[in-house]
């Protein structure tokens, strides 16, 4: 066993948009995302609503481990579907695995 | 005018109101006080099932006639409405843009569940009775809005607005569900169900409103805090509007006929602003409208509104006009 | 027939029934209806406080005899039994492999507590009365289920089932120590502990069971979907293997001598599958089974059949026979 | 002596006691039994509701007077005179640094709502009944306390302890906030709002508090096993604090002339500790104070021996003192 | 568009002094966070209370996203004022972004 | 002061085997980390369960701050021991901290 370089992409967004995000990445060939619900502060100002509001007030976060090319292209096409009218920022780092195959698309 | 102050006074001294005027005050006090969210999402489904099981019980010990018809009639035109007199007054008097004077005026075709309730409470206090079909009504008083509010905002031009997901969220959207289904649930077990379900719906209700209005209070609290960056035409279309809507139902609810209690019903339907409902909904239909302008004028300026002053000035006026007529 | 058909029709028209039925219809529609998980698990200790307190109240009134020792012994043998009948029958007519026949059958040994509590409302509507210690019976039929379920699946090879952690999460998990330790509170306060809990374990009862079949129906509606991928055969076990289980406890229970009430609950306790209880021990217990045949088997199929189909049945069939006996 | 055991006995086997036996049981077995957290918050906002309320009405029915004024008083002073006691019983007996025995002490001068509830019910158990202002007096039993605890630990030098966040948490805390509001509401409503409220306040009132004591149980259970940590000397100290502060609650209680149930609860207030607001509130104003000692001492050691011996203990202490008065 | 490199702070600490993190970080010129509560272990113990007895019982992660410098400054400051008296930690990490703009301080 | 390098381990996997790996890291040597709760997608199905059927449907995110050789030695162990039966993934990064001592077995 040996550790391998891939990439970590973390979108976080309105939860709004959450089930439109993860079709959309699945279309791109993500297979498997780790996702959970939080709050934040941007220049669409402070996302920490009372859930009575509803859900969709407060922000989701996506992770998704995968191939350096698959990474960019989800931050690029992200930022350009979504983050015109909805709050949110998408960025990616490097990690290191060990079951490579486990996160090709 | 002392007869209305005189209803006022004792609407504001009743323990759901002063809860909510509770609330409010540890909202400005920065107060740590807060119901966890989860608890507070339960609660308002147990007043949408309380709400829409009595509605339906009582329609079953009616008789279905042509007004409960033309009622229901009256509720689709009343929601189709006010956003096109809300959607003028905006761009006149505030200068809104077209997307969102579209957006704020949907919000107020449609209701707030909470502020019927709190009406339900005060008509008790004041042994008004009132027709159980106004939850059906209710429940009409969403769709016909937020089509009308996105027509308004795209013109001709523009995408289809029926797309399958805005379909799901506006008639099979949670609270519009559990609205109707306990109101079907109430209908068909009619007197035998309310015989089982009374030690849930009747005994501890008033209890749970107080706790529910507590927790408005500490969210309006914190609405009010906006209201500044949206400005003072805009929080005074949030006082007037009202005021506009309670009429318009007043007038609608003797024409069909409706009681004392119906037609102060029907105005506060008409009166109230969503501040759940149709924010979702076009958040995903309406994303270039601004929710920071709507929200804290529905739930802000509107629904404090309704349940201080509103309430009981709908019901002073439909006294008035049911002694006139 | 037409008095079985009856007995469905009350049933099904009862408001619990109906709010399950609103939950299956909301999340066929994708409907953003949704109990909070906080709640939906206080209204599940609810129920299980309320359902274990009421038993021991009531065993508090009636005299211990040889009939309560049989009818423990009879539930004991009944969940050791049922997960055998259900392991043959999977292995042979869904041709499922070993260690998945052995996880799935151990469901069907154990019970599930809303199908019970769903019955016990059943037979109120019915004016039958049934023995308080029909609630001890559910809490001894876990242990055995699991057990077998463990010893199918690992043969004499392997490694000791009884480690601490397991002991643990089957003799001291919430759910069973909640059951127990309410029904022991029951047991001891008798009477006077009744009527200091009555405005909570009876006024509300009805309604919290109503609210929480909704979410059951949620969840049920979601489960449904995974059933295509389990596959036909195991489908059609979900539907027989609760007729089997039924046809055992309506058996053991003439036979042990429970009243009409008691046989009809004790074949419920057979015919239905653990859902939460089974399927968490096995996760720990038996990781190389695969979780996603059982729990739609459990929750998407076998729960709905049984409230929909089940109790009406098993309490017509037990009518029947004692008619005849 | 069999006197004060059949008062034990009588307050062990009532349904509250014994579920939160349940959850020390259930603890100790690290079962998985968990209610949920924000279940448990709002449950424990129920009985501050309640118990709030409750007094507000019981006042409103009475007359004010001096011994009102009298009592109010009382509490400041026992407020503000415990930590002086605790804080040199800690200095010498357990050597606990200053500043650990000033904030240690600073939770015994404040007060366990949940310990003071309870009491009420064994109160009523007892039919003994008490004054509608002992919530008030609870509500004044904190800020003294925090402040000469804030004071013994910094001494002369320091910062100045009253920073608005400072006031606004110990002022405006949620848990006082709700507790005053609703005596506030019970007073200005009365009879006629409690009318409208019993089915909320009194209906499923021990019911509820059963399923908060078993929260509280298993609370409990978890800090037990840190007081090994703490030591001998301050686990002792969690026993025969609350004794002095009972003696000293039952001698004020019968100088400013309260009844026999509203000396008990004097005795309870002052004889538990706090383990929600003063913690939380010394967390931002002593940070350099161990949160590890003073959390297991008030909730594993002091509230389990009041919930046991204490409520019986200064029960039938005031009981014999009455006699001899 | 191109991907550059920013930096992303995680601070994981008390969540009772929360906001005087939160104001602090602002001073320092942050505009944008993700914030989040969960549990933890350190040397301050296991944080992982039941809520009842007060949110403030558990941890929040606070992440910023924002240009080396100011990372910098946010990680030596915050552990500088708040650690000595509170249970915590503050660590950095590269990043690649797309709107580099968007997390200037 | 001045950064460090150390690695930051990043595990997500069932919670039902919560406390299992907690134990299992703990005796590796680990002596703080930080735990969530959230949802996630992978080979073995979605994980967002309904904590109604019980909290180990959902899965946990266990993050531990450590040097490079314990970090591999979680990687890898973790991996062997507890994702043959059950979902998970296990990942590491670089990250910079400040006080290098807090983060040493
Ligand atoms: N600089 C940042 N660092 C970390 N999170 C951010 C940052 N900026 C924005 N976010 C997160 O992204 C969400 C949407 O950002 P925005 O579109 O700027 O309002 C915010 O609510 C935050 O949760
Ligand atoms: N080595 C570590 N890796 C990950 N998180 C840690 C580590 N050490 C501490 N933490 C987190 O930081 C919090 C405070 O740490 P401490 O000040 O060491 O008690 C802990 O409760 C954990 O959530
Ligand atoms: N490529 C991935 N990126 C991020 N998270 C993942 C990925 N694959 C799996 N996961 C997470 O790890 C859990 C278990 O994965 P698996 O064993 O593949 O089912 C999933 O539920 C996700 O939370
Ligand atoms: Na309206
Ligand atoms: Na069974
Ligand atoms: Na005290």
């Amino acid at each position: 066993m040996d550790l391998k370089t891939a990439k970590c992409v973390v979108i976080i967004t309105e939860s709004a948009i959450k089930s439109d995000v993860l079709d959309f990445i699945t279309t791109l060939g993500v297979k498997g995302y780790t996702i959970d619900t939080l709050c934040g502060r941007g220049e669409r100002g402070i996302r920490d609503d009372d859930a009575l509001l509803g859900d969709y007030l407060r922000n989701v976060k996506i992770e998704v481990v995968t191939t350096t090319e698959l990474a960019e292209k989800i931050v690029f096409t992200v930022i350009e579907q979504f983050f015109k009218n909805y709050a949110g920022i998408a960025y990616m780092h490097d990690v290191q695995v060990v079951r490579e195959d486990k996160f090709r698309p | 005018m002392t007869a209305i102050l005189e209803i006022s006074a004792q609407n504001i001294l009743s323990p759901p109101i002063l809860f909510f005027i509770l609330g409010l005050f540890a909202s400005r006090m920065r107060s740590d006080l807060e119901i966890p969210p989860a608890v507070g999402k339960a609660l308002s489904y147990y007043l949408l099932l309380v709400i829409g099981f009595k509605g339906g019980v009582e329609l079953n010990a009616s008789e279905l006639n042509l007004r409960l018809l033309n009622s229901l009639v009256a509720a689709l035109f009343a929601s189709a409405v006010l956003p096109l007199i809300g959607y003028v007054l905006l761009r006149v008097t505030a200068r809104i843009d077209r997307v969102n004077a579209a957006a704020i005026s949907a919000h107020y075709g449609s209701v707030s569940v909470v502020t019927f309730v709190a009406a339900t409470a005060f008509l008790g206090l004041n042994d008004a009775p009132y027709e159980g079909y106004l939850v059906a009504m209710m429940a009409l008083m969403e769709a016909p809005a937020i089509i009308i509010g996105l027509v308004l905002a795209k013109g001709g031009q523009g995408r289809r607005i029926f797309s399958p997901s805005f379909v799901r969220e506006v008639f099979f959207g949670g609270t519009l569900l559990l609205l109707i289904g306990s109101f079907g649930i109430g209908w068909i077990t009619g007197g035998r169900g309310m015989e089982a379900m009374a030690g849930f719906v009747k005994v501890p209700f008033t209890g749970v409103l107080c706790f529910f209005l507590l927790e408005m209070g500490l969210l309006t609290g914190k609405k009010l805090s906006d209201i500044k960056k949206a400005g003072i035409h805009l929080a005074l279309f949030g006082l007037y509007m009202p005021i506009i809507g309670g009429a318009v139902g007043i007038l609608l609810g003797a024409f069909v006929g409706l009681s004392q209690g119906g037609t102060t019903l029907l105005a506060v339907l008409c009166a109230s602003a969503s501040y759940i409902v149709v924010p979702a909904a076009l958040r995903h239909a309406l994303p270039e409208a601004n929710p920071a302008l709507s929200m804290p004028l529905a739930l802000g300026v509107t629904f404090p509104f309704n349940i201080f002053i509103g309430i009981p000035l709908y019901y002073y006026a439909t006294q008035k006009l049911f002694e006139f007529l």
